[in-house]
């Protein structure tokens, strides 16, 4: 019994991740208050990352949380404390595409999970590849990669140049 | 397979006693250790009397820790009006847990074979051995700078959904504060993953066992002291404590981002700051102070420099490096709070300044220095 | 570089100097430069005439640059010192020099100075290429950019609307000349695959024919030099072209410009020789432009119309010289009437100046005592062009004279009669406009009596040096000189004996006309008055210049403002043009106004779109991949 | 169902949920959210197809992901500030100024 119980442990835990994730990415459809929905998304980002690290991509599961809940929603939650709450917005939550939205999505979820059906590369069930640790990722990154790394961080530079100049002009605007 | 559980299980359970211990025991060393700075005595009222005797157990003042537990505990629980009850219940949480799962990657000893330990367990375990780590994973570093980011949220959460601007205010100064901190904790951490060559915590600690020019310990700080220093600082910073503890500053904010939170979500904020401090003194061990290492220390017990050899048991050298551990641990918390008893408090803006302006540009330097020496000696 | 390209360079420096930076360099220096460098160029080309007597009268050559080549032609921006060239470029320069020179004084409150002076220059420079210019095709530029400088000096003072529109009607009216010309050197291009002159007079004065007919390129040639030196029917931009400063009327409009078209006969007399058809039109053209307009001259009022007119009637008499074969004898009297006719235009400009701008010879009278420097020399060269002898325009007058009756080349009693005539108006009108001006009582207004004062030296000084060339100018024997070049017709046998008759016929040609007008317009006006009186209906043709303006305006501008307003504008460009691309603006703009519904501004629709999208391009995928 | 499967379902889920919360929600902020969202689904598939065939080719690019996704937000933040400054709003639906 519990013997069962140990060796399906990390299926258990990868399906109750799965699972978590999903239902906290409903519920961002849902939820009302911005702020909710923030903590619904920050909590799928925290399963996913708990997904990551049951399949053993422990750095990909430590970077989801340090970049996108230390950066990307640190940001987004600063941006929703610094705005009302009380928005209009909020007391009508749905756009008037609530309908064609949710039947669009219904169409998209079909039509990708009939994809997978079917046409899901299904060789390398049991003869999982090689799995590879952060020396292997980092050492590809460095050597294959670099170049699209220099221009990601180009990008970035960009963005902060970018963010910049859109403070900029709002302070401009305050003044004027 | 279930000897793995119940060894995981006691490493578990060990962790969160270590931890609640500490973060127990450091509410009254900071009183204490304050009143010894300033020439009082300090806490020394609470006291058991053991039943029926007149038998009073003061013990320095070691009980105030319970009352104050206790207190907080029984309190009443204030309800603030606020727009969303659910994000004010659960911030303490969000601050609170990840302080709590960072020490899972933090490894407090040695290898431990039970087998060598005691015979009998050896039916059970056979010649099994395991790291003295609850999570044994090669982006240990990473994951703990992960779990810091979620405090920040929690912290942002706690002052947005008190509905009060001292609380906002404070959040927003948590927030901005700690993301500046992180920034220059993962710069000064670089510096030393550079030279281990891996962000695991446990081979990190086990590359500092060795001794640097056959005296001095192989340790972190004297490779990078310098980092070690900026560490400390921006771990200090990171925790929100004097001289940064600005979102809480209580003459300006009241108690900044917790200000509307009372009895045990109070007690939580408290006890995850006590806790964080015990957090980043194991950090701190791990990187900087060799670990659970003794110097000249190794499994198989002393090797001083000069031929002398001190042989010892396994048992032996498995509660020698669990004491090591934590006597580092306890002498960097020490320090923290000798600090907090120091140094007056920075301006806000000085606080940012100083990340960005200061201790920003000197870990980029640093990182700079350490790269090209590595590349030098390497090559 | 050599001593051809420097005369042509000079004017050029001059014009840029004081075009790019006169402004800036105050009027002294603008003087120096524009005055100076002309003087130079005079000087340099006197050298370039000792230069050819020295090497025996062989015309030098010079090549400036190699324009362009074009398979096996070339064209070269060479130059071309001959005898001809060399009495062209003296009196270009010479007579050039010496208008710079009085336009100091004349136009030194003018703010434009600069301006002026670079515009004088550069004129310079053109008609000096013209001149100088080996080929058709630097006579061309040349000849263009003479027009360019000459409506830039017309409407020199641009502000006023009826000056601007003079020197667009000038620079029209050449233009339409300039087809011709164009057409002409076409022809001859395509004939004989050069445009250097010389080579194209030695084509056609060699044996074998040229397969072009020198009688259409005579024409042709010759409708661009009517438009130039300004005879029937494209004389009307010269009186009008008065608009301009004085000096640039006797420069351009008396002087040198105009006599373009003379010069460019002369210097293709080689076809002319070959195209007896054309030369008779040419003297007819000219016969009649010099009569036509000396009538015009006796009833205008306006002491430049007067000149300008006289002009043309002069230019009439030059082109009858060509037309009877008499080429040097033309430029014998391009010479004179440059002396005479550049001094008379300064001295109306004096007397301009004297009068604070009043032209109205009406209102002038008894300036001799007032302005006698002015008064003396402006009578010294009435009396040169009225034929008086023993001044210079008796001279060439008197040749052309003989020849129209003469010549073998088509000399004739009507030819004769007609300019005999001619030349007896030409003295009447000339000495009506002396008599008016400075005899009999001032009939100006006190205000502007009191203000009459003598010009400074460097105009008077200017009127003396050309009176006197006026003067003494006939007895340079400029046939002869050119002879060799410009062979003089021969003389038909019957009228071999009538020779002194002739000159003693012009003689007393000019005195009648003098007379005549001292009987008329001496004492007070009455006499005037009543003949002016008495023939009314002809007096009103005349002073309205036989309504030719009026007539080009029927039947040329309207129609053309007519078919440009109905067909082009109305038809062409509303309906056609615009109506097209209007149409084309507004099918996109109502496309995109159909279009632009799609774009609704709603991100939601837009995210919706793209969902549709993928879900269609999914299900295509599993379809069919 | 095996592991990979019911993860690139997930996945696909994921991208399809914030995909619709793009379309039918109206707050700006949440919208932004759900497109955070739909990066986090494309990361869950490459990452399981990464795991799956043992290539650093997927764990690349969500690497670089991480990063577009980060720049993004910098930008979006001050843009969104912006034109709350300005319309006084958070509801997309009146934010119309492109309307054709």
């Amino acid at each position: 019994m519990i013997h069962d119980f140990l060796a399906h442990l990390e299926t258990l835990l990868l399906w109750g991740f799965a699972g978590c994730a999903f239902v906290s990415a409903s519920l961002m459809l849902v939820l009302r208050q911005p702020m909710r929905v923030a903590m619904a998304l920050v909590s799928c980002m925290v399963f996913l990352g708990g997904v990551y690290g049951l399949l053993g991509v422990h750095f990909i599961a430590a970077f989801q949380v340090l970049i996108y809940v230390g950066a990307v929603m640190v940001f987004m939650v600063y941006a929703i404390m610094l705005l009302d709450p009380r928005d209009e917005s909020a007391t009508a939550k749905y756009s008037k595409l609530l309908w064609p939205g949710i039947i669009g999505f219904a169409l998209l979820a079909e039509a990708l999970a009939v994809g997978y059906w079917n046409d899901l590369p299904h060789a390398p069930r049991g003869a999982l590849g090689e799995p590879f640790d952060i020396a292997r990722f980092s050492t590809a990154f460095l050597t294959e990669y670099w170049l699209h790394f220099e221009l990601t961080s180009v990008l970035l530079l960009a963005a902060v140049v970018a963010a910049l100049a859109v403070i900029k002009e709002n302070r401009r605007h305050e003044r004027g | 397979m279930i000897a793995d559980l119940v060894i995981s299980l006691v490493f578990i359970g060990y962790a969160i006693s270590v931890l609640m211990g500490f973060g127990t025991i450091l509410t009254w060393v900071e009183r204490k250790q304050a009143a010894v700075m300033s020439d009082r005595i300090g806490a020394n009222r609470a006291y058991i009397r053991i039943p029926f005797t007149k038998v009073k157990l003061v013990w320095w003042g070691l009980f105030h820790g319970m009352a104050d537990g206790l207190k907080m505990l029984l309190k009443e629980d204030f309800k603030p009006r606020t727009y969303d009850w659910y994000a004010y219940a659960v911030a303490p949480w969000v601050v609170f847990t990840p302080v709590l799962l960072v020490f899972a990657v933090i490894p407090f000893g040695g290898t431990l074979t039970p087998a060598a330990l005691w015979a009998p367990l050896g039916e059970w375990f056979g010649d099994k051995s395991y790291p003295m780590q609850i999570a044994t994973l090669d982006a240990g570093l990473l994951i703990v700078f992960a779990f810091s980011g979620l405090t920040i949220i929690g912290a942002m959460l706690a002052g947005w959904s008190s509905s009060n601007k001292f609380s906002l205010l404070g959040a927003l100064r948590a927030g901005s504060q700690m993301i500046s901190y992180e920034l220059v904790l993962g710069l000064t951490v670089l510096g030393l993953i550079l030279i281990y060559g891996t962000v695991d915590l446990d081979s990190m600690v086990r590359k500092q066992s060795g001794t640097v020019l056959g005296v001095l310990p192989a340790w972190g700080i004297v490779y990078q002291p310098f980092a070690a220093i900026l560490f400390l600082t921006a771990a200090i910073a990171e925790n929100k404590r004097i001289p940064f503890d600005l979102p809480e500053a209580e003459s300006e904010l009241i108690a900044g981002y917790f200000t509307e939170y009372s009895a045990m979500k109070m007690g939580l904020f408290m006890f995850a700051e006590f806790i964080e401090i015990a957090v980043i003194g194991a950090l701190f061990t791990t990187l900087f102070l060799g670990g659970y290492n003794l110097p000249f220390m190794s499994d198989a017990g002393f090797a001083f420099p000069g031929g002398a050899a001190v042989a010892m048991p396994h048992g032996a050298v498995v509660v020698t490096q669990l004491a090591t551990f934590l006597a580092k641990v306890f002498v960097v918390c020490s320090f923290q709070i000798l600090i907090r008893w120091t140094l007056p408090r920075f301006r806000y803006d000085q606080v940012l300044t100083f990340a960005w302006k200061f201790m920003l540009p000197l870990a980029i330097a640093n990182l700079c220095v350490t790269a090209v020496a590595v590349w030098w000696i390497r090559a | 570089m050599g001593l051809l390209t420097l005369i042509v360079l000079l004017p050029l420096l001059g014009f840029l100097v004081n075009g790019l930076a006169g402004n800036r360099l105050g009027k002294r220096f603008v003087s120096v430069v524009g005055c100076g460098l002309p003087a130079i160029a005079f000087a340099v080309t006197v050298k370039c005439f000792l230069d050819l007597r020295a090497g025996g009268w062989a015309p030098i050559a010079e090549t400036a640059y190699v324009w362009a080549m074009v398979g096996q032609s070339t064209f070269e921006i060479a130059f071309w010192f001959d005898r001809l060239t060399a009495v062209m470029a003296l009196i270009v320069t010479g007579v050039g020099t010496l208008i710079h020179v009085y336009s100091i004084g004349y136009m030194h409150e003018d703010k434009s100075y600069a301006r002026y002076f670079a515009y004088l220059n550069l004129f310079l420079f053109f008609m000096l290429l013209l001149v100088l210019g080996k080929s058709l095709l630097v006579l061309f530029v040349g000849w263009e950019g003479v027009g360019l400088a000459s409506y830039l000096l017309i409407g020199f003072w641009f502000g006023d609307m009826e000056k601007a529109a003079a020197g667009k009607k000038a620079f029209v009216f050449n233009r339409i000349g300039d087809a011709g010309f164009l057409l002409g050197m076409f022809a001859i291009y395509s004939a004989l695959g050069t445009l250097d002159m010389p080579a194209i007079n030695a084509a056609f004065m060699g044996a074998s024919t040229p397969a072009v007919s020198a009688t259409l390129v005579g024409i042709l040639l010759f409708i661009g030099a009517t438009g130039k030196s300004a005879q029937i029917p494209l004389y009307v931009w010269l009186p009008d072209a008065m608009a301009g400063p004085t000096p640039v009327s006797a420069l351009i409009h008396a002087a040198t410009m105009v006599t373009a078209g003379v010069y460019l006969v002369a210097r293709m007399s080689g076809i002319y020789l070959h195209a007896p058809e054309a030369s008779t039109i040419i003297a007819a053209v000219g016969a009649l432009t010099a009569l036509m307009a000396a009538t015009i001259a006796i009833a205008q009022d306006d002491i430049k119309k007067v000149l300008a007119y006289s002009t043309v009637s002069q230019l009439g008499f030059m082109f009858v010289a060509l037309g009877v074969g008499a080429y040097g004898v033309a430029i014998f009297h391009v010479t004179t009437h440059a002396f005479f006719k550049a001094c008379l235009f300064l001295g109306a400009g004096s007397v301009i100046h004297a009068m604070s701008g009043e032209q109205d010879i009406q209102k002038m009278g008894g300036l001799g005592r007032k302005i006698p420097v002015t008064f003396v020399t402006f009578a010294i060269a009435t009396a040169a062009i009225a034929g008086i002898p023993p001044l210079s325009g008796f001279f060439s007058k008197d040749e052309i004279l003989w020849f129209a009756l003469g010549s073998e080349r088509g000399g004739s009693v009507l030819l004769f009669s007609v300019m005999a005539f001619t030349a007896l108006l030409t003295a009447f009108y000339m000495f009506r406009l002396l008599w008016l001006t400075f005899f009999g009582k001032p009939r100006m207004l006190k205000d502007v009596e009191h203000h009459i004062h003598e010009s400074p030296f460097s105009m008077t000084g200017v009127l003396m040096v050309l009176a006197f060339l006026s003067a003494v100018g006939g007895f340079i024997a400029i046939p002869h000189f050119l002879e060799p070049m410009l062979p003089i017709p021969a003389i038909g046998a019957a009228m071999q004996p009538l020779h002194y008759w002739v000159v003693g016929g012009s003689i007393a040609i000019a005195a009648t006309g003098l007379a005549g007008a001292a009987w008329f317009f001496s004492g007070d006006s009455a006499r005037a008055a009543a003949v002016k009186a008495r023939f009314a209906g002809v007096y009103r043709v005349l002073s309205n210049k036989y309504f030719v303006d009026e007539l080009y305006d029927r039947i040329v501008g309207r129609p053309l403002v007519w078919i440009s307003d109905a067909v082009f504008l109305k038809l062409g460009d509303r309906l056609l043009i615009d109506g097209t691309l209007n149409g084309l603006a507004s099918l996109a703009q109502r496309a995109a106004g159909r279009l632009s519904r799609v774009q609704t501004g709603s991100l939601h629709k837009y995210a919706f779109l793209v969902l549709v999208g993928m879900v269609a391009s999914l299900v295509w995928m599993w379809r069919h991949g | 169902m095996d592991k990979v499967q019911m993860l690139q379902v997930l996945a696909a889920s994921l991208f399809a949920l914030g995909l619709t919360g793009v379309i039918i929600r109206r707050n700006v902020l949440v919208m932004l959210m759900c497109m955070e969202l739909m990066l986090n689904g494309v990361n869950l598939s490459l990452v399981t197809f990464a795991h799956t065939m043992g290539s650093t080719v997927g764990a690349v690019l969500v690497f670089l992901i991480f990063v577009v996704a980060t720049a993004e937000i910098a930008i979006a933040i001050p843009i969104v500030l912006l034109l709350v400054r300005r319309k006084r709003s958070l509801d997309i639906e009146s934010y119309t100024d492109l309307k054709g």
